[in-house]
């Protein structure tokens, strides 16, 4: 079926009605939100959104899995991602050989995702966060090993995971992740009882 | 006895009994001036950014004190001003510039001098049969200087703001006079206790006469710039209008001068219309005579306040020439009308 | 119903050098002399906007090649279809007279145009700069002979002496 | 020793004379101490407000992170409209070179102390324009304290980048001593502003870059 | 003919900044560029007492060079340049792009791609929509429908995030298909928040639309007739509300859009009132289109979303990933083939035409069979609406701008480019 015309205008009142009913009908909308507030903010540093798995974070490099193919290199757009030369030490040629590996420079990076698809071999993967700051540009551009290392995240000691669900009347309504917040407290116990009771104070 | 201490005693004396507490200079700089002036400023402020936030989904001031609920907010925002940079422009008129929003805030607090918060004689601060006319009177002085502000700033903006400031002036200045003379009207007297104390009955004048305390409500909306009047400093086009210039503490004045002129608007509304320290009847006491009836005043002056700072939320801003058309052709009738109703009501007897 | 192409054929006649069906527009090419009267022309037959003006700069052929895309709004029929009115100037003496009084919607566009090609537009009401500074628009960026340079993807380096900022 | 003497002298003559310059900064001194100085601290960062300068398309996420789902002015940070009333800038991605001009000069038009963040990628190496003709990098107009990558970065990482931004005032007392010294010594300009709007640059180094 | 650009004179000349001599009693206003009603450009205005007598808008604050940078950069790289255009409408901004080289590659979408990127269409055209007026709102002074505004795009963009991965920044349609099928929770979600929008629209006509103050502001201000719009060559729902019969997606449908039951609404009176209804308007039949659209997807079964040339030579990791068999990698996702990083596009000439928040995008391609784009002409809404500022403010109040400004739901970055 395509698509059809259909010939509207301004809804008009007449002066009295557009005066009274107008100006009701906006206080008393106004009124009702004063007194149900249907607050959907985010207490960021105190929780924080369990973002989905598919979010296109920060991006994490596997090592093991480089082929060297420079497709990521290639493919990005903003030339974030770079190929580094790195001498590798062949067990079965018993030599050494030079191998590239990706390096990244998140001054640059625009997270579209293009990289972590292209990648034949899957070794590279995002992480589901995406809210971290610098004081100092160097920090961004990672050398190999900080690249293979997921990035430090605050928020996870900061705050509570909690995801948004959609609701008919409320559009957006959060809810703690307590999946997630169990599966924390039950590492933290662990940890507990590994390190006995000096650490209590600092959790 | 030691003469020095003496002296001191007498300094004392003078300074705190014949200086603070005489009438006129306490009640300009402690209640219900200055000094309270601001403690509700800093609350209507909170509270007009809290109410907004509840309107819009979400928390407003909340991370400075979350316990309740970010109240000390304005008190960070005015550390803040009082210590940033005051910066001078060099093509300003530096005299006026820097003269302006004090003079402003000074004159904004002058018709509390007028405004007698009690019935009990010896706390009036300056007794007179007709401090209504008075109180009205000073109430048009602070907005010259918010229209020099601009002049001074040497700035489009500004001067642009200066100018619909002014028409903004011309227009609500007749109507919140004639409002709040219809109950010069209707009471027969220009004495603001008297006043009063003929509400003290229950018959406010705002349940008898609600037009002209419509009328008035808008003019004070219209001279304070409130929503959705707020067309001399509106940012879409004027960025702050007169106070575009302004840095640091003066435009903190600026920005407490505008609630300290609603702030006293709305104690003369509470005392014409909505019946002062009624239903209370002040004794003879420094408590019972002075400190209880200015505590009703205020809670009824914080409430009217309260009304204005909502409608930030509901409403947008009117054209110039629009909200010039709703003071000249709507609301000038209005209070000619409430003027009528007024005297028929006076002549009728019903109040 | 006669196609788009028959009806510009007939309306524009012996002006038309070559027209094509390209992919999503046909493409009338008409000489520079004859370009604002085939305009008119095509005004007249009811296109009555233009939607982009672009011009290619061919630096071989030492050609710059003008095309207006022009359709319509009033008429639906002919809304269908997208016109590209196409002309080829002189890439060393870059004059054309301009369509801004014809369709008043070229006027941005052609002031666009000229600040990144300096190509003139003779007859054009308000012929200025329009998004760079003068600077920048006096090499006329998008012309092929000024050259973007792409980062390399690669970093000479051997591991050792990788010097994270250098190379960015 | 005697120079000393000299100069005190000289500071309690000017005292006497009522010269203002050395009454205001021994008013200034004696101000900023101990508690006050925190208390400025703790002020400036829960005010801080950032001015209307939306430079380019992170301008939306601005919006959002001012929106009531991120909702930064639980910070006690407003959007503000005239520099002239602001402490702080949010560099919302590219800035052109059009519009470097319009930065710096708003930079300037802010009273001190005053604070810079810079938002996305194209503000911090040009993002995905690193290489255009018409860009230059907002940390060689003026001194940013704040990096947040991304393109565009989330609201939380710009409510993120004002935490810090707190953590830092309150750590390193910036504000205070910016008032105290009436100068900022760790951060400086890179192009002077003659050639930002005069667009010439010739004699700047671009490549240096400071932290 | 280079007058007019520099003007050697005395004193700090800044750039674009040419000073006109006024007359008596004239003076000019610049809005911009930092200042609140203006955004990223800047506005000369020529006031006479109140009336504005001449406005020059003077943009390209924003101006990143995408068209040059597209002539360096390889085919599927300019996907994500081009959508910075406007990110917060990037499926519609970029699915031109993507269309025109479909063309040039003779390759079109499989069906279900089809019907992915026109949710993924309607869905930015919900919150672009929302956008705007959030922005009309503040421009007005009123506060509480710009949170609103924003609070409610928030459900859309969630929505895209949980489709894409990313918040505005999609990257979503690729050549030949899109990168991500929809999880599995997504269309129950999506009727939850199109049943909540539709609710919603109403409370916003009475605050906003129906508020006397506001229709005041707007009502016979910036009325533009048929024959105007069409002589200034507007877009999208500015000409709609003037009542030109034209959208893309009726004149020439594209994608899933000739099979999906929705209305054009079009109005009369064109005024800025006439153009914000539009809007809201335009929201209830996207919200639709999004019922319709996710109905299908349930419907049908889940494979060829990406063209079969490319699909068909997948290695098995690459389904294994479709399948989210590997830990950290999110369901339904397609891997790109290295191909895409060195496409080459046969030689041609295209053009493509869709139907994007703000209006018509338009792409001019041209090929010459290399691995970079020999010319990429865009044309963007916001850059065929800025000439309306031109011409249709002048005659109005000086309070009148950011009414006219905010109606016709401006965004500089699109325009610049």
């Amino acid at each position: 079926m395509p698509a059809k015309v259909s010939q509207k205008k301004n809804p008009k009142r007449n002066p009295l009605g557009k005066v009274f009913a107008g100006n009701i009908g906006a206080l008393a909308v106004g009124l009702k939100y004063f007194f149900d507030p249907n607050r959907i903010t985010l207490l960021y540093p105190h929780e924080y959104i369990k973002l989905n798995k598919g979010y296109r974070g920060f991006i994490v490099l596997i090592k093991e899995k480089c082929i060297s193919c420079s497709s990521c290199a290639r493919i990005c757009p903003a030339a974030a991602m770079r190929m580094l030369s790195v001498k590798v030490y062949n067990e079965k040629l018993k030599k050494y050989m030079i191998k590239k590996y990706p390096v990244i420079n998140y001054n640059r990076c625009i997270f579209c995702g293009l990289c972590v698809d292209v990648c034949p071999t899957e070794a590279l993967y995002h992480v589901p966060y995406h809210d971290i700051v610098y004081e100092n540009m160097n920090d961004m551009i990672l050398s190999l090993e900080d690249f293979q290392k997921e990035p430090e995240n605050i928020e996870f000691k900061e705050g509570i995971p909690v995801k948004y669900y959609f609701d008919e009347r409320r559009g957006l309504v959060k809810t703690p992740y307590m999946e997630e917040l169990e599966k924390r407290n039950e590492k933290e116990e662990k940890n507990q009882k590994v390190e006995g009771e000096g650490e209590k104070g600092a959790s | 006895m030691n003469p020095c201490y003496y002296a001191c005693y007498i300094v004392y004396k003078v300074i705190v009994y014949d200086i603070i507490f005489y009438p006129p200079v306490y009640q300009f700089l402690i209640i219900p001036g200055l000094i309270t002036a601001i403690i509700i400023a800093i609350f209507i402020i909170w509270f007009e950014r809290k109410a907004a936030a509840y309107v819009q989904m979400r928390y407003g001031p909340w991370e400075i004190a979350p316990k309740i609920g970010g109240a000390t907010q304005l008190l960070a925002d005015l550390t803040r001003y009082a210590m940033q940079e005051i910066i001078t422009p060099q093509t300003v008129d530096t005299l006026q510039y820097l003269l302006a929003p004090i003079v402003m805030v000074v004159l904004a607090l002058l018709p509390l001098e007028a405004v007698p918060l009690t019935s009990v004689k010896p706390y009036f601060p300056i007794p007179s049969g007709y401090s209504l006319l008075v109180a009205v009177a000073f109430t048009t002085l602070s907005p010259l200087f918010i229209t020099m502000m601009g002049w001074a700033s040497n700035n489009k903006f500004s001067i642009t703001g200066s100018v619909r400031e002014s028409f903004m002036i011309t227009s609500y200045e007749l109507i919140s006079v004639l409002g709040l003379l219809t109950a010069a009207a209707m009471t027969r007297s220009y004495d603001l206790v008297k006043i009063v104390n003929l509400q003290m009955s229950g018959k406010w004048l705002g349940l008898i006469n609600p037009i002209a305390l419509f009328v008035v409500f808008i003019a004070v909306l219209m001279s304070t710039s409130g929503f959705p009047f707020e067309i001399p400093e509106s940012e879409s086009e004027l960025v702050a209008g007169p106070f575009t210039e302004y840095s640091g503490l003066l435009y903190g004045l600026n920005m407490g001068g505008a609630y300290i002129r609603r702030w006293v608007f709305s104690i003369l509304i509470t005392l014409v219309f909505l019946g002062g320290w009624a239903p209370y009847r002040p004794t003879p006491g420094v408590i019972t005579g002075y400190l209880i009836p200015s505590l009703i005043v205020s809670l009824k002056a914080v409430v009217i306040m309260g009304i204005m700072s909502f409608l930030r939320s509901v409403y947008g801003r009117y054209r110039l020439d629009q909200a010039l058309g709703i003071a000249w052709e709507i609301l000038i009738p209005l209070a000619l009308l409430a003027f009528g109703i007024g005297l028929a009501e006076a002549y009728f007897g019903i109040i | 119903m006669i196609s788009l192409q028959d009806m510009i054929k007939e309306a524009l006649g012996n002006n038309i050098i070559k027209i094509e069906d390209n992919k999503g527009y046909i493409d009338v090419v008409v000489p520079l002399e004859k370009l604002k009267e085939s305009a008119i022309k095509v005004k007249q037959l009811g296109f009555d906007h233009v939607k982009s003006v672009t011009a290619v700069d061919y630096i071989q052929k030492k050609q710059f090649m003008v095309t207006y895309h022009i359709s319509s709004y009033l008429n639906e029929e002919l809304s269908r279809h997208v016109l590209g009115l196409s002309t080829f100037i002189d890439r060393d003496n870059p004059h054309i007279p301009s369509l801004a009084t014809i369709w008043t919607s070229a006027e941005f566009q052609e002031r666009e145009v000229y600040e990144f090609f300096g190509i003139i537009f003779d007859g054009h009401p308000d012929l200025r700069l329009l998004l760079l500074t003068p600077v920048v628009a006096a090499l006329k960026p998008l012309r092929k002979d000024f050259v973007v340079k792409e980062d390399s993807i690669n970093i000479e380096v051997d591991y050792a002496a990788y010097n994270a900022t250098k190379w960015w | 020793m005697g120079s000393d003497n000299k100069e005190k002298k000289e500071e309690r003559l000017n005292l006497l004379y009522g010269d203002l310059d050395t009454v205001a900064k021994m008013a200034k001194e004696s101000l900023i101490k101990g508690k006050i100085a925190k208390m400025v601290d703790w002020a400036t960062s829960f005010s801080l407000w950032p001015v209307h300068l939306m430079t380019s398309c992170c301008g939306c996420e601005i919006g959002a992170a001012w929106g009531p789902r991120f909702d930064n002015e639980r910070f006690g940070s407003l959007p503000w409209v005239s520099p002239r009333q602001t402490n702080l800038i949010i560099v919302e991605g590219t800035i052109t070179k059009k519009m470097a001009c319009t930065l710096r000069i708003v930079w300037e038009q802010m009273p001190y102390p005053k604070f810079a963040i810079a938002m996305g990628s194209c503000a911090l190496d040009g993002g995905i324009f690193y290489n255009s003709y018409n860009i230059v990098r907002p940390w060689q107009v003026i001194p940013i304290d704040i990096y947040i990558p991304g393109c565009p970065p989330r609201p939380e990482a710009v409510a993120r980048s004002i935490i810090e931004l707190q953590k830092m005032l309150k750590n390193k007392s910036l504000a205070s001593k910016w008032i105290l010294e009436s100068k900022r010594e760790d951060k400086k300009y890179i192009i002077p502003k003659e050639d930002l709007c005069g667009w010439r640059g010739e004699k700047v180094d671009l490549t240096t870059r400071y932290d | 003919m280079e007058a007019g650009t520099a003007s050697s004179g005395s004193g700090i000349h800044l750039p674009g900044m040419e000073i006109a001599k006024a007359s008596k009693n004239r003076y000019e206003v610049m809005i911009g560029p930092a200042h609140p009603g203006s955004g990223h450009m800047r506005i000369f205005v020529e006031v006479d007492g109140d009336i504005m007598v001449k406005v020059d808008p003077d943009i390209g604050f924003v101006h990143r060079t995408m068209e040059k940078l597209a002539e360096g950069r390889e085919w599927i790289q300019n996907i994500p340049l081009f959508e910075r255009i406007a990110i917060l409408d990037a499926c519609n901004i970029t699915l031109p792009y993507v269309r025109a080289v479909e063309k040039l590659l003779g390759i079109e979408a499989p069906e279900r791609a089809r019907y992915l990127r026109t949710l993924l269409c309607e869905i930015n055209r919900v919150a672009s929509h929302l956008y705007g007026m959030g922005i009309f709102g503040v421009f007005l002074g009123h506060s509480t429908l710009y949170m609103w505004a924003f609070g409610d795009r928030e459900v859309f963009i969630d929505l895209a995030e949980r489709l894409t991965g990313a918040r505005l920044t999609h990257t979503y349609p690729v050549f030949g298909g899109v990168r991500r099928d929809i999880p599995d929770d997504f269309p129950e979600d999506a009727r939850k928040a199109t049943r909540y929008m539709r609710k919603r629209l109403n409370e916003y006509a009475k605050i906003f639309l129906n508020n006397p103050n506001i229709r005041s502001r707007l009502e016979n201000v910036g009325v533009l007739t048929k024959n105007q719009a069409a002589e200034l060559g507007l877009v999208g729902p500015n000409i709609r509300a003037s009542g030109i019969r034209y959208d893309v997606r009726l004149n020439e449908p594209y994608e899933a859009y000739g099979d999906v039951d929705f209305e054009i609404p079009v109005f009369e009176e064109g005024d800025s009132l006439a153009r914000a209804w539009a809007r809201v308007e335009e929201v209830r039949q996207s919200l639709n289109i999004i019922d319709q659209v996710v109905t299908w997807l349930e419907k049908h079964p889940r494979e060829n979303f990406m063209h079969e040339k490319f699909w068909k030579t997948a290695p098995k990791l690459y389904k294994d990933v479709y399948e989210g068999k590997i830990s950290y990698s999110p369901k339904y996702r397609i891997k790109l083939m290295p191909i895409f990083a060195s496409l080459k596009v046969p030689p041609g000439k295209s053009f493509a035409r869709v139907e994007a928040g703000r209006g018509e995008i338009v792409y001019y391609v041209e090929s010459n069979g290399d691995i970079f784009p020999y010319r990429v002409r865009v044309v963007s809404p916001s850059f065929r609406n800025v000439i309306a500022f031109k011409y249709v403010m002048p005659g109005h109040r000086l309070m009148d701008l950011p009414a006219i400004y905010g109606s016709f739901d401006y965004f500089p970055p699109a325009f610049d480019r």
